[in-house]
């Protein structure tokens, strides 16, 4: 089986006017020695129906979050996802398109896009934004690139309340690259800020803090921004949460020079971490180096001179400049973004402010209730968005067996990732849970402790 | 004409979306968070009603082509038909709305999809294991060097510091190399066979073989053709230590022919978009899995997919892995399209599907001659490269004329102006999915276009004149950029 | 532009969907099914790939204009914005994949959602019990005289003949008539109030009062004008004996505002397509729930929805009843978009619905009536009945060439030519869910017409100019009917 | 909440401009005695969340085909819909359009409309057929009106193999309408014909017979015909199931006049058996008598002469001739035949054949199991398609008590429907059952048996 629409005949019929007689005598470019001689070892095709069938049991193995109640976040956010946007996003002339290099039939693609970045901006407080990144931890990693600048050769101080993964994957890229990855140590659940001071020095390319930081902490930006821009260092930040976005104070306001991070809840599913949907927004100046692709608003060349959009700068990308680009990216995120877009819009001015006070309110809330129940204590007593840590009086392992009895992912489990909190768990709770919800979970911790 | 931007539609107080209800007690801002830390003032977002919304999208979609709207031909792309059942597979609640971090109990299906893919890619390829960890190809060409670099320095050849490309590669391969911190040095293509220039390859690897860390090929190549002397290269390359990539963007060209294995590569990534026909999302997502030899394995990211009696399980890496490329496990939704696509081709329809590629393009390729100029008039693979050298000389009509021109018969255009070795190139890859009655339709409209190119050039150089907007400014936009909207900004009808 | 039929296209042999795999033993079919009750030759049905299936549609998609893509002022369709939240509800697995048939206690859930929309109906409508069963708006009319009959002959009064009905009321009210066996009287309209003409009314009344099997009216009725002697006239018709049917075609006027029931009508149908925004599909599915009161319930159609301490069930029809109009339980998938607006609303926001299609309504009647001459120069309801008469007086553009025209500006056209009694009658329906932007283009544009229809009539005659076709023979259709393709017919490209 | 844009200030505007001041003012020509003194008495307004987590909820109360297996048929059917089907079909531009009344802009529409006809024709072997009816019982009343002609009056006669619901029905619209509805009796399942001889006289105006019938059998309508048309009586042929038109002699083949039925499973989803697709064809010369719409092609006016499609023959609809229509149709069911018409271009010529092998193959090896296992009998010995009757040795309901263990949904009991079948149900097996599906439905019945 397959979806190629000619059959035996035609393509016969197509050998003939080429002066060949069979498939085979288009293969003779490919030697022997290095033909397969028999059939690839792979299961035997299956028809569209017996397919569904298969996928669908292979499906129901998981535990989806349609009917399991979820308190995960730690990077990956469940969002309520208004019904209009994958009827839009799903449309067709986006799904099948590819990157507009035909800007005059691409343009629905080229301002949807165009529209993302001017979200990215609206959102971040930042001045630019470009078309997309792979997802939130390569956005770090484009970052700290543009901090580093051609030689890629530096210092990167970093807090160590980056996402773990993140700081894991920037790791990956110092080697292969050759820059120092320096990490600030926590203290009460935010960035030391004696450990910052003591680690910032002249060969320092940047500082790269996360806010609200992997425990959902809230790091104090405004003190650590003048820290951050000793001599020429940039001052990253990284969001990880969108949605704290709506409430907190953007990375524009407290002076970041670039903002990276993750924007994939906003109206795509999780799909299981991806794809992802990572962004990356600086100030003006840092323009050129913007890794990956740019929309631009221009107008016709031709006397009417309507507006329209088109990639730009181009000469700052691999497929112009090849080893001299100031990234490698080519394929992107471009659906997700749209996605973003129409959620985004969807939500609007209103409905995003609310969106942050629905994250905030049923977040604490959740954080009174468990911390009423004798034994279960906050780890930190800082202020959060819609993440907080919590000391268990049990083993984790046994609050993760209550927690699948009752249908309910809990949240995640902080020791492996950070020596001596074997008993601690990140609880999210986002606008997606109700009261119903949370007290659901506080029910279920209540006789776990019992 | 013009479709206005979100931000210039709506009013003040309008709204779309309703948000969930607040059912839990609430208590002040202020005494949640300290004032400093809040935002003073909402986001700018738009203000517009839910008509408004989905209006505005639907006119953006009406906008916009795509391989449902009909025959695009862009070479190197592969933009063949995206399966509607792939979709529906990737939207099944059980594997969109599944969290990364939940317990491999609770993500039993979802790890055996990833675990099995990765053994069909790898005997695809030809290769020991594959990771599916990187998020489009050029993550997985700097995944893959990344793992070579690792290599070379375990084996104390840390002193290997340059990749060998081809003029003729993707611009992807070089990027990627000077990001793993490689210098790039050029291979010239063989004027006669369109392959690697041997003796060139030969004298620089006589001056620079033990700096040599790899070579970075696609095979087929961006010339659509494939090199019959890979073998005795490999060993060339073999010989002085250096190690093989292949640059999988091609491997429409190759399933159930031959593998880049079998052909003496070490690396390999896979641009399921294009091979697997995960659709192009208008230029994403993709996913660049990076399949490697045995010898490599220890380097590869981490975790990978295991099973035991118990079930299925991600293993941690290993003390050499290079550490993770993404956060996560690479781009599932993807791999649940790509892994649909496999099972129901089976193992003859994927080389079904190759064959008719070739075949596609071949039939293209012999068509065209008449009116354009085949840069290497050779039996191709999935994709050739037609020129308009006899236009631009005989009238001044350029190759991006005549993809302009195309736009106006409803087809998308070839990519034009690569590989850079070829003047005035396009770069035609109809794929397997295009019937012959759309093939001769495309052969049909460019031999319409070499005929007006002669006889009223001005009506291609203008071109197009059916399309929303005409030719844009490009050299406005990059003079002067604007990259977002601003308050007050106008827009011109 | 010509899209060619799905028949020309494709070849022999070609296919697209597969089927589920023979996974059974099999028999010769002639040992199973006698060969004279075999087919003898497979429908000859299109050949065509998956890919020709779904550009094929996907074009045809984008030749056709719904609510979606632009303005549709269709008066008397309400062809409001059709939330997509609703389709997704539909969508369910729950809802969309089960059996009508299947036992009352594994579809509780479908039960229940019936049982309470049948309640919102019928305190939206202020009647005793609704039937969910009809199909449609006129499947609901017909459905409601059959009920009418029933009563009357149940009362012995079966020689009750004749229905009596507006001159201006849909033509569905008629034809229904017909189709339930009785006689039509038509009631002239007021020429001052656009309502019930009391004297002709009276009239006809005196003369046939004890045949009158009953009224059918609508309010507001197709001029957009609310009859506020409605009270008066369902005392009239009560007083011979007749009953009092509403139309709730225009309901989309009145929720949270009036009731038919409060009016004084008897038997209420409601289309779910228009008054809660179920979409119109390109001319249906659609619902048409059947409300009446007390005196009516016992001859509705059964089965009806109930509840006891077990759970909710089917409770079959007593004796009187006249029997079920349809197989199964009604278009149930209509039903579940019409319940999730309903829920969605909620009684404030129906009202606000209804007083918001009456002020945009309201707003394009004042703001036409300097170009268009209105025909009722009143406060309207939901929607009003322009005129072209002044246009065709001066310079022979109809009502018709300005609909033409409106096409070309990216608009659909207003129902034209109904209502019967107002010549060059323009009737529009704006509907709640437009913006005041798009109201005010609408505006801009008729402005525009009408200037071109002073000083450029043939352009406006020969609209549209910019759609796919041009104006298509009518005449020729209906002479030599062309109903389906056959081999070997031709299109004309 | 609605969905209503202008905010409360634009509608201050908007009646400013109306020299009014208040949405009430817009009221004054409804009467105080027939207003609404309060508001609807209805559940307040939910947002889209908190709604959609009440209608999964509800949805979820329901048994769905997706974790069930189904042996149920009986006029309703449960098909293997491929994944383009709905891509296609759900294209806003179909679903929120209304009948194209501006052909210029609706030719999507019109010719997929137009395919639709033609597909009904190819599949039945009719000459003509109209854009859709209700449902199949309301396409059979369309038919005997037809048949009966303008006067309304005269006899129908029509097998008790027909559908029940649709003899329901029928006889509904025959109280309403004056006509006469005469019952032939079954014997071994199928239409007596000594009993069909004996009712047709004169004053038929119509024969009425369901191929496969009820039970699942098949009639030998070429015995029918001919008594069938003994004088103008019409035959009318009844199609519940469609997929039997794909392995079975159509009307056209045994000279139906009319044949009717039901196609909601070609493309579309069960929906607890609605919104369903009647449909209708005939032969070319009751053309003007058929009901509903059609859609013609034609030529432009305009001098290019291009080929379009238009609504035609309006003159036999209600919104011109009023009280001399031919039927009352407005809305039909324009979506589904969208839906139909994609379903039978996917599985084309092939595949439309195949359909009918597997449902006739599955069927017959579910037969030969289950009359296998002691105890269950045929109830008839003829042909069948899909669909047969099996007489249990224990009562049904104990039956129905076994299969809902086992998540199974059996077949139609059909003493609900026919007096002394009280041990009898019909089962249907389609092309969606697979051979582990039949097993396990045959293990159950082993089991209860023992």
């Amino acid at each position: 089986m397959s979806y190629v629409p000619n059959t035996q005949e035609e393509q016969q019929a197509m050998l003939e006017r080429l002066g060949l007689s069979s498939l085979e005598d288009l293969l003779t470019p490919v030697p022997a020695e290095v033909r397969l001689p028999e059939a690839l070892d792979l299961p035997s095709a299956l028809p569209e129906p017996d397919l569904k069938r298969l996928m669908i049991r292979m499906a129901a193995k998981n535990k989806s979050l349609d009917t399991n109640i979820s308190f995960l976040g730690a990077g990956t956010y469940d969002r309520s996802i208004p019904s209009v946007v994958p009827h839009l996003q799903k449309r067709s002339e986006f799904v099948t398109s590819y990157t507009p290099y035909q800007p005059e039939v691409s343009q629905g693609m080229l301002q949807a896009t165009y529209e993302f970045q001017t979200m990215v901006c609206q959102v971040t407080g930042m001045d630019i934004a470009n078309a997309s990144l792979y997802d939130g931890s390569t956005a770090v990693v484009e970052a700290v690139l543009m901090a580093l600048g051609p030689g890629g050769r530096g210092e990167i101080v970093m807090s160590a309340g980056v996402d773990p993964q993140y700081r894991r994957v920037l790791q990956t890229y110092a080697f292969s690259r050759g820059f120092t990855l320096k990490e600030v140590s926590i203290e009460n659940g935010v960035t030391s800020l004696e450990d910052l001071k003591a680690s910032v020095n002249k060969n320092t390319a940047a500082v790269v803090i996360q806010q609200p930081n992997f425990f959902g902490c809230l790091e104090d930006m405004q003190a650590i921004e003048p820290i951050a821009h000793q001599g020429k260092t940039l001052f990253v930040s990284v969001i990880t949460e969108p949605a704290s976005l709506a409430a907190l104070a953007t990375p524009g306001m407290y002076n970041a020079d670039i903002a990276v991070g993750e924007m994939m809840s906003f109206g795509n599913t999780m799909s299981y971490g991806g794809p992802a949907l990572g962004f990356i927004a600086s100030k003006q100046k840092f323009m050129r180096l913007l890794p990956g692709r740019l929309v631009g608003q221009t107008i016709e060349e031709g006397p009417s001179k309507q507006t329209g959009y088109v990639l730009t700068l181009q000469t700052r990308e691999q497929h112009i400049r090849r080893e001299r680009a100031t990234s490698n990216i080519c394929t992107n995120q471009s659906l997700l973004a749209v996605g973003a877009t129409i959620y985004l819009a969807a939500l609007g001015k209103q409905g995003f402010r609310e969106l942050g006070e629905l994250c905030l309110q049923k977040s604490h809330y959740a954080f009174r209730q468990i911390t009423a129940i004798p034994g279960f204590t906050a780890a930190f007593n800082g202020p959060f968005f819609d993440e907080f840590v919590i000391k268990s009086p049990v083993s984790i392992q046994k609050l993760e067996q209550a927690f699948e009895q009752a249908d309910i992912i809990g949240g995640y489990p902080l020791g492996e990732s950070y020596a001596g909190m074997d008993d601690c768990m990140l609880f999210c709770v986002t606008e997606t849970r109700t009261k119903e919800d949370i007290d659901t979970l506080v029910n279920v911790l209540k006789e776990v402790q019992a | 004409s013009v479709e206005s931007l979100i931000f210039e539609k709506g009013t003040p107080g309008r709204r779309a979306a309703t948000m969930p209800s607040m059912d839990v007690p609430t208590e002040s801002l202020e005494s949640l968070i300290p004032a400093s830390l809040l935002r003073k003032e909402p986001a700018p977002l738009p203000e517009v009603s839910e008509i408004e919304v989905v209006r505005h999208y639907t006119h953006l979609s009406q906008r916009n082509f795509g391989v449902d709207t009909g025959f695009y031909p862009l070479g190197s792309c592969t933009m063949k038909y995206n399966p509607k059942v792939n979709e529906d597979m990737a939207a099944l609640p059980g594997f969109a709305h599944v969290h990364p971090l939940q317990p491999a109990r609770t993500v039993q299906g979802a790890i055996q999809l990833i675990y099995e893919l990765e053994r069909y890619l790898a005997e695809i390829s030809s290769m020991a294991r594959v990771t599916l960890q990187p998020s489009a190809g050029a993550h997985g060409e700097l995944t893959g060097l990344m793992l070579i670099k690792a290599y070379h320095q375990h084996q104390g050849q840390g002193e290997r510091n340059i990749v060998l490309i081809p003029d003729n590669a993707h611009g992807t391969n070089p990027a990627s190399s000077t990001l793993a911190d490689y210098k790039v040095v050029e291979i010239k293509t063989d004027s006669q066979t369109g392959g690697i220039n041997i003796e060139g390859l030969k004298a620089v690897l006589e001056a620079h073989g033990d700096h040599v860390a790899a070579i970075m090929l696609t095979n087929p190549n961006t010339l659509g053709l494939f090199d019959a002397r890979i073998a005795e290269i490999g060993r060339m390359i073999h010989a002085v230590g250096g190690q093989l990539y292949y640059d999988g963007a091609n491997a429409n060209a190759v399933m159930g022919i031959t593998r880049p294995g079998d052909m003496g590569f070490d690396v390999v990534h896979f641009n399921l978009h294009k091979t697997c026909s995960t659709p192009h999302g208008g230029g994403g997502p993709g996913a660049g899995p990076i399949g490697v030899k045995e010898h490599l394995v220890p380097f590869l990211p981490g975790p990978l997919p295991a099973k035991n009696a118990q079930g299925y399980y991600w293993e941690d890496a290993g003390p050499l892995s290079i550490g993770k490329v993404r956060a996560n496990l690479g781009n599932f939704g993807v791999l649940v399209r790509a892994y649909t696509y496999i099972r129901f081709n089976g193992p003859d329809g994927l080389r079904h599907v190759s064959e008719s590629a070739i075949l596609n393009a071949n039939y293209l390729r012999h068509e065209l001659a008449e009116d354009y100029e085949i840069a290497y008039p050779l039996i191709c693979q999935h994709e050739f490269v037609a020129t308009a050298r006899k236009q631009k000389e005989e009238s001044g009509v350029t190759a991006t004329d005549i993809a302009k021109r195309l736009l106006d018969f409803g087809m998308y255009a070839p990519t034009v102006y690569f590989p850079l070795i070829v003047p005035e190139a396009m770069m035609i890859e109809p794929t397997e999915t295009e019937t012959r009655e759309s093939l001769d339709q495309f052969v049909s409209v460019m031999h319409q276009i070499a005929e007006e190119a002669r006889t009223n050039p001005e009506l291609v150089k203008t071109a197009p004149h059916t399309t929303v907007v005409g030719r844009l400014d490009q050299a406005l936009a990059a003079r002067k950029p604007n990259l977002r909207w601003q308050i007050g900004q106008e827009i011109t009808h």
